[in-house]
């Protein structure tokens, strides 16, 4: 019988090692995983490279990840602090003791959804002309210079969605989804943390990610 | 005496020119404040690059929903008709050309449409690139909201972008808080001016030279409750 | 007022004209734009580009569009009539009056996908090591030989759903967007059959297509 | 006297293959009848690449839904669990290497695990590839269940393909009339043969060597309604 529901952070968590990637969901405070970012941060690994759109909303949700220098590679749309003095994160790259790539968020989103739908690369015309794609190879198609990028994949991608059911089904609340529905399908494991477990199952109308792209679900509502 | 526009004027003035029926991404800062001003009778959806088309007004204190964000981040609600979906869609959308619109705002603008948004070069601070350089690229077009000038003085409208650009050739309307002004082929074509200012002095206020249309008109806005 | 509901059948086809490329959604009997190919038929246009994953379904549809020899060029996975004895279509190709392009159904679906997200070419293993890709451009990503496909675009597409409103949005029934939805984002043109207008507007929760995709919406009820 | 295998037979016995929790395609044909005969406590979910993750049995007469189909464009219906989403999800979830199993029919496949099931080359008729392809490029494993030989006694087991290829090299399992063999590092091994058969008879049947397991057992089923 297929159940997916794990009990706790330490089962939802298992197998997370040093130096493992790992995708992130959330846009804003939607969609975000805070409590296996902070499991995340219990762990006290080292190396670790880290997907996410935002990286100020994981500092937001602990801290201990850049503080205490657990992570070793970015991979963001936006490595900016909310303040005027530097987060802990740009003090580190500034020092060179991170390394990052920074992309535009679309070509983000375009590269994890080819990392799981088995398109090795793709070309966009996003960031010709810029110096994000300077040395790059480059293409015309139509008349129009485009990049080559390719796929994005990860060991574990970490999600947030209202509510599962037993067999991996999500269902997504408002702007939820975000980058978690992508990550899930280019991550080796995926787990999540809803507010709900639907004991019943999740009708095929309100299931917004399949099952087949979730390894474990967590119990553990959002904190107001 | 020269009264530049305010931000919520600026704004207001681009809001007259999104059309019924459009759909619009607007960028942080002035740009999202134009979905206060656009005419009443039209319907225009506002596309969020985290996966709404169909925003409405943020959401009233205390009865937002965290999971619901726009954007900005803002807890918002959503008008008749909306959708949501996941960022790859999202961007799918975006860089497929399938938005009409996108108003953005911008450190400098350059005569042949070369736009300048994503960083300011911070010597303590990480870039930051977010949706702009996909919304630049995929939009049908792309229009601007920035003061005409830094703070220093110097111009925003300029022949080449010192800035690191965004995206190239893709401005064809901007709107500052002296004039209105269209870039057609590599021209700056000033549309609008405010009352009382001369055509040398915004041309002072300008990098790159000015072309005056022949129906160059004064620029004016109501008085707004938004300050600054 | 956006209100995107037409009145007619010519009012749905409006515009099409000959020579134009037409995708058309369908899945075995799902999905299948009827009243939209019958409308199609009786407009008499010659040098047609249709794009449809099996080309029986659009015979069963209105035999005419073959018969009378409307269609210059075919881009499907499924070429093949469902008799021992040749299909009009399948002897007009073997006579060389009718062009052919034969692809593999996922290379079709994300071809037409790319065409509607910005994605000018992309990589795929599918095909390759067939007599499909000979001659074509290749590459090897992580030790994979890959094909270089480019975007599928078209000047119109004809879909049908259950539900539509005044925006546009559509809500699919069963598994009645198979292609469709890929198709609506890839044509310059998009319009939908359906069985019911929704006079309230569909909620965000039943709307499987933004009606940003869709230019025209028409109420026909299918025929059982 | 030898029996061979009736085609329910031999889906029986690739249906005793399924792992349970598994996600598995059935191709049309012999494959998709496999369904029936899964082991009642095996949870399985079977994908249908027309954009269901979930197949339930087919829709009992007169109460199926013609917008609700699988592959074979049967009227079916839902598992608990299910999903539906569209066709480019779909073979993004077939390509991405997210089911575990795919079973497909073939006209031939070749010691190294070359797959031909896409085309006979039918003089009068049209090409038919559907998701053949992205099936056996895609799935974690593919299994193909045919007949050991054509009806004009040729093998279909061959060192070589003939017929046009499918993919390359993916088929690591083929479920027979006569036996069940594993492709193994280009080698074909026998690790089910049916009572009465020789070995020298099974190699004489087959076109490429055969290798014989050190555990082949006797390949049985049970007898099944549905004829040959």
């Amino acid at each position: 019988m297929i159940n997916k529901v794990v009990g706790d952070p330490a089962a939802a968590m298992a197998g997370i090692h040093a130096g493992a990637s790992i995708m992130i969901s959330g846009f804003g405070n939607a969609g975000i995983p805070g409590t296996l970012v902070r499991a995340l941060g219990a762990m006290n690994l080292t190396g670790l490279t880290l997907i996410m759109n935002a990286i100020r909303r994981i500092d937001e949700c602990d801290p201990s990840l850049f503080d205490n220098r657990r992570v070793d590679h970015v991979i963001t749309t936006a490595f900016r602090g909310p303040d005027a003095a530097p987060a802990s994160y740009e003090r580190q790259w500034k020092r060179g003791e991170m390394t990052l790539d920074i992309l535009p968020q679309g070509t983000f989103a375009e590269r994890i959804r080819a990392g799981g739908a088995g398109i090795p690369a793709f070309y966009t015309p996003t960031a010709t002309g810029t110096s994000l794609v300077e040395g790059r190879e480059q293409r015309d198609f139509n008349g129009r210079t485009c990049v080559l990028e390719e796929a994005l994949t990860a060991d574990f991608a970490l999600l947030r969605a209202q509510k599962a059911d037993r067999y991996g089904n999500l269902y997504f609340r408002g702007t939820q989804a975000n980058f978690g529905s992508a990550m899930a399908t280019a991550a080796q494991t995926t787990i999540v943390e809803v507010d709900e477990i639907s004991e019943t199952g999740l009708r095929p109308e309100e299931v917004h990610l399949p099952g087949i792209y979730v390894q474990r679900v967590l119990r553990a509502p959002r904190r107001h | 005496m020269i009264t530049p526009l305010t931000r919520h004027q600026m704004a207001w003035r681009a809001a007259q020119d999104l059309a019924d029926g459009a759909y619009v991404n607007l960028g942080l800062g002035m740009p999202v404040l134009a979905a206060n001003y656009a005419p009443a009778e039209r319907e225009i959806f506002y596309h969020s690059e985290n996966g709404v088309l169909g925003v409405g007004p943020v959401a009233p204190p205390g009865q937002g929903d965290p999971e619901l964000v726009d954007a900005g981040s803002q807890m918002v609600t959503l008008r008749d008709g909306a959708s949501i979906f996941d960022s790859a869609a999202s961007f799918a959308m975006i860089r497929g050309g399938h938005l009409d619109l996108t108003i953005l705002g911008a450190f400098q603008v350059a005569a042949n449409g070369d736009l300048a948004n994503w960083d300011a070069l911070s010597a303590d601070k990480g870039p930051l690139i977010g949706g702009a350089m996909d919304l630049a690229m995929g939009a049908k077009a792309v229009h601007v909201i920035m003061r005409h000038t830094t703070r220093r003085g110097a111009a925003r409208l300029v022949t080449e972008c010192s800035y690191p650009v965004t995206a190239r050739g893709v401005v064809s309307r901007v709107y500052t808080d002296l004039a209105v002004l269209d870039i057609d082929q590599g021209r700056l074509v000033v549309r609008e001016i405010i009352p009382g200012l001369g055509h040398d002095e915004l041309a002072a206020a300008t990098d790159a030279p000015l072309t005056f249309g022949p129906d160059c008109r004064e620029l004016t806005a109501p008085d707004l409750a938004g300050g600054i």
